[in-house]
């Protein structure tokens, strides 16, 4: 711990490497954002906020901003309402196929999402359930429900188990135990695993390029607009979306972390 | 009310909506997608039927099994690339970084970039890769090249790249877990016991931080072995994934019954994946105690 | 018993899945007193008092509180209240709130008044009434722990259980709270059950203990009892310390027998300790208290001889360890310093000294009864 | 009223479609495909979403024999009969007596190159085969690579080949895979792979992508030309969705598009040909109107037009083969 | 001190950002000592030794090991060892792959039988030879705190640091512990430094006992000089039980004071403890030895007077809560079961007690000096 080896110089310039190589193509990005030519090649030919102005005039990219809004919203809240009784379940009771349950739920997060939007598209058709947006929520919030099971649990787990017995023990019934003494100790997990759910949502693509109808949301809008030819739009809009995301990574990074 | 009773009603009272939720929209579209890899193919369309033809078809065409060997190969580079990056990253915050507070501020500017979109992070590679690009441009600028250079882009090392950029973040975040709960005394422990810090790393540090490695390694292989992004954006005419064969199975090629059986094997391949790395993960995390 | 029975147990069995925690218990507490459930580590106890507290069912047997019976009722239904090992004080409230608690459920919501007027009773009983608005999380070990004990009693429970109240504190902070806790009890009048497995505390504060064995009580009875007429060689170890010596059971006259120590030495008079019958020529085990063991003869005692292998200082006491000839287990004896007038008295390792010990102070058991 | 329209991107510019939102009170959503094959699995996915799609003409009996459209009325549709009747009787077009689809635009496939970088003049296909040009040629990302590789092999009917000439369209295919930058799949690829600088030679949707780059002024101009192995033709039309429920927003929408407004909206939107030629003396003149081909009937005979292959899965296996191919 | 100087620290000093941990620490430890260092929380005993370990640098002062000068070392060039508090076994070797590691290492690398000799010797030494091919999380506390022993010992350091070897375990096996801890020092006879702040297991195995308080050394001395001469009443308190009492000083004559204690008794010839010169009339604080009062009149004695609050069970003795008139902090004594006839013969709470105690074993201390 006094003076750095060689082989520890090394890491720590890989290290550093590393970094940098994660923030480059941001950084490309947002210069690009600012590049007054619609073809992002260098070298760069001037400043302009046109992009920014286009991406405001852009009534179908805005349109699928606010798909993807409400397809994230309404996702994320299916995964809490889903999540947290489940969890609360795999925390508190014992059953047979306990383990099958939790490996099932938390397939479609390693599962190539491909492969679950072809189950999905597959069986949704047959159920009468045509490709829309609803199609989408439904599968953003099977596909991410286990995030908030698992967050939740991990947050069960760790919770004293004897301050829900403490609760009844004091006359508490397990509604008033839920909501005056379990809600308030996992309530940061539902909220950090809601945004966590939120960003995935927002900016899935497998799943709802397979199940997305007539109205598509903004990656989908982004997909499209990337094959058909970069314009210098998307530029803007990703540097936005890095902005907000910084907002919502910053806020839910310290609410998943922020208890030991 | 009998405390057994009570027991089993506030079990179902919470536990039947996740259940009835999971079986209708995701374990019944998985089980249809395997009983379509047995449906045929009947133009234009394709009809239920029980028949091994879809798997027979893709063991036997070797256009199916290069694609799967070539994917594969992609996704273990991109894993290999990943550890080799992420792992000196994870160990410089975890021990090299003194201050609680930048640790955490670093840790957040790797997690960060896993919040942009992922078309974005894919795409912006073929800004930098391309015949026009940021890289040929720094290395005309450098005077290391005189022409631009096109072997960057639209090939599988471009593929390989976007890859493990994108991938990076997901394989620091579990070896820095990792890392941050080797309790310091074991490394003490070692160095009281006379092994050098190189030493120390590679006997005590490295295997106890094997079940990141193999969390990490498992997210990036399973996506990445997934992903038809990278193909379309940064992948040239030798870039076809697994993934986008099966996408043009459910497109252009209008074979859902192939498709399904693709897929099928890819479930499988997968779930091989997670078997194997929860094992070598179960080994690890009984010897962290 | 004397008392009007308050809690009672019968025949009361768990299973864990195929492991039976507890094996048809029967336990009486009566109203007012201090009961302490005592054992090793997995005998039980907890599971004990959680069956007691409602958080878990029994499989079978019946638990009445005040004579009604229980067996069934959630925890929320029964005029008990828990005093948890770990606390379990609420992290996001205050400690006012904490102990508020229980007096704002909707079963038993009190008025405002009622309710401040009792939360500050519960916490001046405790000496915590200035720390009502502190969070939890910035109380000590000790204050935690009276907090805990402040939000059982501002219910006014008939019965307070308390699993290993103060184990989580350090010795001397855990010293302090014993007298308090008796000091409380005393104050209250109302019924403690209490786990622990540290026999000092069970031995000062408790009215009754009932020491555990693997799911059954081993035995029952006031600390003076168990002390000194422990039923098995088990409770006279765990209770205090006791030197146990094999020996050979000769026979027995009038209530007291004869043994043989392995180096030969006949004692007679000896106190029969187990209930179960002794067969003549039998393997015994002996138990005699250190305290009871004096260093050089007795016109009274009986006279045995021991080779010192280490001496312990301790401050105000050496601790001699003893071997008697033939035998493999050390014994202990205390040696006090206010009776020795210098330190050079206390007998050196390697020396051979006389002991002497009151017949009816050596108590015999079959040796089976042991482990 | 709403309609919803699965179509390409151009063909719905707001330039005319709100004039058409305007005057008929029907409310338009348009989707985009990228490649004629994208329209069988959004319609397989389940019915009720789309009323309109516009295959081009190699596709639209594919719609009509999976059961995915109905037949068309025609009487209902203004001004149909002035449309080319090249297009309005065409096989596929009609067929089991009934006609399946309203023709829309039409045009050619040529081939493009960069000026300054291929000489000397090309004049045949085999300049994408040529391996001077490695890594500098891009092919689009669909099917009709087979008939471009069967033309130069000089396969007689490119629509029916034989497995040995599919065989042999495969390999050359396979052959030519080294020369090849990107398979592009939209035309807003194919415009940037120019302006970036990765390519010089491509096929290409004539009228369209070289009027877009040249715009883009990037110091270099691409030229167009129809090879002596003679180019495709193609011509979209608008099918109505089975079971849509907006029927008569539907036929306000085919008359518009046959009107002058839709017409001339569509032809200056995309750059390609209009199929009703009476009504666009308004907008195309002279030799603008040349350049359209308006009532040129003889070009179209000049192309090989585009039929749906006779074993489409056997075409659509080659060419993924082709594509899986290392 | 008679034996050679193995380890020295001089004048050293350790500061973590502005909070200084230890100030100048001057100490000197004989080869073959046992030594440990005594102290409450947060005192800077773990420190210490890590600064002796070489895990942390002392911020000046100097540190030697056999004469040499470490202080800049890292730990894997002192011929050091350490047990550490939870034993920082390796979780991913087996037993015997964690002994053998320190003889594995590159600086350090042994043949395989000899490694094979030493691990094996090692084992046998702590009795666990028979567990060699477990992982450390299928042993019990007690075995992997013997491991921890054993994989220090393989490497036969100089010196043995124990960071509070014991805490860990529960108290029968601490006490069995700290008997095997004591023979494997008199066995080895290498210099054992070891952490602690449970004052009976530093009485029971050291040679000396170094105090700590606050980073600095209050006194260093053998147990028998630390509880029969504290320096301060601190620790007086600290090592043993010792009641505190306030009281006047009232003048010395021959190195023995006079005091006046709160209730108006005047002790006169008591020890004066402290260094330091007390004053006339200055306020004192008397420290004595529960074993050192003595129920009952006594014509050599001192004569004292105290009421009974409480009486305790404690098996083999009663402890007695007392309270001298006018002084707040009570006073505590044992009474031995052995020297009372009958139960009843131990004075009940309520009851005024004679008490004597010798003159010299009363010490006087400056009340400052308390704390
Ligand atoms: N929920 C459970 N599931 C399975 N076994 C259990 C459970 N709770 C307790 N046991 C088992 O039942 C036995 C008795 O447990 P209990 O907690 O009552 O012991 P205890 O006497 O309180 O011990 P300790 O002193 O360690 O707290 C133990 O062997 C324990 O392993
Ligand atoms: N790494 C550190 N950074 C800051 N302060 C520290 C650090 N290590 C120790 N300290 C402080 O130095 C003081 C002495 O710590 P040390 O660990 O030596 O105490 P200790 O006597 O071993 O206490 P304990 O009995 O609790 O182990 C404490 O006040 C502690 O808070
Ligand atoms: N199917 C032949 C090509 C049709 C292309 N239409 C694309 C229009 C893009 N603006
Ligand atoms: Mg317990
Ligand atoms: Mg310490």
């Amino acid at each position: 711990m006094h003076k750095l080896m060689w082989w520890q110089k090394s890491l720590v310039g890989v290290a550093i490497g590393t970094l940098l190589f994660l923030y480059i193509p941001v950084a490309i990005l947002i210069l690009f954002s600012f590049n007054d030519s619609p073809v992002t090649s260098f070298p760069l030919s001037g400043f302009t906020l046109d992009w920014y102005r286009k991406v405001f005039a852009n009534a179908a990219l805005l349109q699928s901003l606010v798909n993807s809004l409400i397809v994230a919203l309404s996702a994320t809240a299916l995964t809490i309402v889903i999540g947290v009784p489940a969890a609360l379940a795999l925390d508190r009771f014992e059953f047979i196929g306990k383990r099958l349950f939790t490996n099932t739920i938390l397939l479609p997060l390693s599962l190539p999402g491909i492969v679950t939007g072809i189950a999905m598209l597959n069986f949704y058709k047959q159920i009468g359930l045509p490709q829309s947006l609803g199609a989408v929520i439904i599968g953003h919030a099977t596909a991410l429900v286990g995030i908030v099971i698992t967050q939740v649990l991990a947050r069960m787990e760790k919770l004293n188990r004897n301050l829900a017995e403490a609760s009844s023990d004091l006359g508490a019934t397990q509604v008033e135990t839920f909501f005056h003494v379990i809600f308030p100790n996992i309530r940061s997990a539902i909220i950090g695993s809601a945004l966590l759910c939120f960003t995935l949502s927002f900016d899935e693509i497998p799943v709802t390029y397979f199940l997305t109808g007539r109205d598509i949301t903004l990656p989908m809008y982004i997909y499209s607009t990337l094959r058909r030819g970069i314009t210098p739009e998307i530029n803007a809009i990703g540097a936005l979306i890095v902005l907000v995301s910084l907002a919502l990574i910053l806020s839910s990074v310290t609410m998943l972390r922020e208890k030991k | 009310m009998k405390a057994r009773t009570r027991q089993r009603l506030s079990f179902w009272l919470l536990f039947s909506l996740p259940l009835a939720w999971t079986v209708l929209f995701l374990i019944l579209p998985y089980l249809s997608m395997g009983m379509m890899s047995f449906w045929t193919r009947k133009f234009p369309l394709f009809v239920p039927d029980f028949q091994f033809g879809n798997y027979i078809q893709l063991f036997s065409d070797p256009q199916y099994s290069a694609v799967i060997f070539r994917t594969m190969k992609i996704a273990a580079l991109v894993t290999a690339y990943s550890v080799a990056l992420g792992y000196p990253l994870a160990y410089f915050l975890v021990f090299t970084i003194r201050s609680e507070k930048l640790r955490t501020l670093l840790y957040m500017c790797v997690v960060v970039p896993l919040w942009v979109s992922y078309l974005l992070r894919a795409y912006t590679w073929k800004i930098i890769l391309g015949t026009d690009g940021a890289l040929n441009s720094a290395l005309l600028w450098l005077g290391i090249i005189d022409q631009p250079l096109d072997i960057f882009l639209y090939n599988q090392a471009a593929m390989v790249i976007t890859l493990t950029y994108i991938f990076i973040p997901f394989m620091v975040m579990p070896i820095f877990t990792a890392l941050e709960r080797i309790p310091s005394n074991l490394i003490e422990a070692s160095q009281d016991l006379g092994a050098g810090p190189f030493e120390t790393f590679l006997r005590v540090i490295l295997p106890l931080s094997t079940a990141g490695i193999v969390a990490g390694a498992t997210m990036t292989f399973c996506l990445s072995f997934g992903d038809f992004v990278a193909p379309v954006l940064v992948g040239g005419p030798s870039g076809t994934m697994v993934a986008t064969v099966l996408q043009s199975q459910f497109g252009a090629a209008l074979n859902w019954p192939l498709g399904s059986a693709l897929a099928a094997i890819i479930f499988a391949l997968v779930l091989v994946v997670l078997q194997v790395s929860s094992k070598i993960d179960r080994a690890g995390r009984v010897s962290m105690g | 018993m004397a008392l009007q029975p308050i809690v009672t147990l019968e025949n009361v069995a768990k299973a864990y899945g195929t492991f039976t925690a507890l094996h048809n218990i029967n336990l009486e507490i009566g109203a007012g007193e201090f009961v302490t459930l005592l054992g090793p580590s997995g005998c039980g106890k907890t599971t004990t008092l959680r069956l007691i507290g409602g958080f878990e069912t029994a499989d079978s047997g019946r638990i009445t509180l005040a004579g009604a019976d229980v067996t069934q009722q959630p925890p929320y239904r029964r005029d008990i209240n828990t005093v948890f090992q770990d606390y379990a004080l609420f992290p996001h409230m205050t400690v006012a709130e904490n102990v508020a608690y229980g007096l704002t459920v909707r079963a038993n919501r009190k008025p405002p008044e009622e309710r401040a007027r009792r939360v500050r009773e519960a916490l001046s009983l405790v000496g915590l009434a200035d720390k009502a608005d502190r969070m939890p999380q910035q109380l000590s070990g000790g204050q935690r722990q009276r907090i805990a004990m402040a939000r059982a009693l501002a219910r006014e429970p008939k019965v307070l259980l308390l699993d290993e109240p103060l184990s989580a504190l350090d010795v001397k902070l855990r010293e302090a709270m014993q007298v308090e806790l008796k000091h409380l009890h005393q104050k209250l009048g109302i019924t403690f059950l209490m786990v622990t497995h540290d026999q000092q505390e069970a031995l000062v504060l408790s009215n009754r203990i009932a020491v555990m064995k693997g799911g059954h009580i081993a035995q029952i009875g006031s600390p003076s009892e168990l002390y000194d007429r422990p039923a098995t060689p088990y409770v006279a170890d765990f209770i205090g310390a006791a030197n146990l010596v094999p020996a050979t059971f000769l026979g027995s006259e009038g209530g007291f027998a004869r043994i043989r120590l392995p180096d030969g030495a006949m004692l007679s008079g000896v106190a029969v300790g187990s209930g179960e019958k002794l067969r003549e020529g039998q393997a015994a085990l002996i138990a005699i208290r250190p305290e009871r063991l004096r260093i050089g003869e007795s016109r009274h005692g009986l006279p045995l001889t021991a080779t010192v292998v280490d001496q312990l200082f301790h401050g105000g006491r050496f601790q001699l360890e003893l071997r008697f000839d033939q035998v493999e287990t050390p014994v202990f004896i205390d040696v006090h310093r206010s009776s020795v007038a210098d330190d050079g008295a206390v007998p050196q390792p390697g020396s051979r000294v006389p002991l002497s010990v009151a017949a009816p102070d050596v108590m015999v058991y079959a040796a089976e009864a042991a482990a | 009223g709403e309609l919803n329209i699965l179509t390409w991107e151009g063909y719905a510019d707001p330039s005319f479609i709100e004039k058409f939102e305007k005057a008929s009170s029907c409310k338009t959503t348009s989707t985009y495909v990228g490649s004629n094959d994208d329209f069988a699995p959004k319609l397989a996915a389940g019915g009720g979403v789309y009323d309109i799609i516009v295959p081009s003409i190699d596709t639209i009996g594919l719609m009509r024999q999976a059961g995915f459209v109905e037949p068309i009325d025609t009487k209902k549709i203004e001004g149909f009969s002035d449309v080319y009747p090249e297009f309005t009787k065409a096989n596929d077009v009609v067929a089991e007596g009934e006609t399946w689809s309203v023709p829309l635009v039409w045009g050619s496939i040529s081939l493009m190159y960069r000026a300054d970088k291929v000489a000397p003049k090309p004049d045949s296909i085999g300049v994408l085969f040529d391996k001077k040009y490695a890594g500098k040629i891009a092919m689009w990302d669909d099917k009709s690579s087979i008939y471009w590789a069967a033309r130069l092999l000089g396969f007689e009917n490119v629509y029916d080949l034989t497995d040995e000439q599919l065989e042999t369209v495969k390999a050359k295919l396979i052959e030519q895979k080294p020369l090849i930058r990107k398979y592009w799949a939209t035309a807003g690829e194919l415009t940037e792979l120019y302006a970036n600088q990765e390519v010089w030679l491509s096929n290409t949707w004539t009228g369209l992508q070289s009027k877009e780059v040249n715009a883009l002024k990037k110091g270099f101009e691409v030229v167009e030309f129809t090879p002596k192995e003679k180019a495709e033709g193609w011509m979209d039309s608008m099918q109505l969705v089975k079971g849509s429920a907006n029927t008569d927003c539907a036929y306000k929408f085919f008359s518009f598009m046959l009107s002058a407004e839709g017409q001339c909206g569509i032809v200056g939107s995309s750059g390609y040909f209009p199929v009703n030629p009476k009504v666009v003396s308004g907008c195309l003149k002279g030799e603008e109107a040349e350049a359209k081909k308006v009532n040129n009937i003889e070009f179209v005979k000049s192309l090989v037009m585009w039929q749906m292959p006779a074993r489409l899965d056997k075409y659509l296996e080659v060419w993924n083969a082709v594509k899986a191919a290392p």
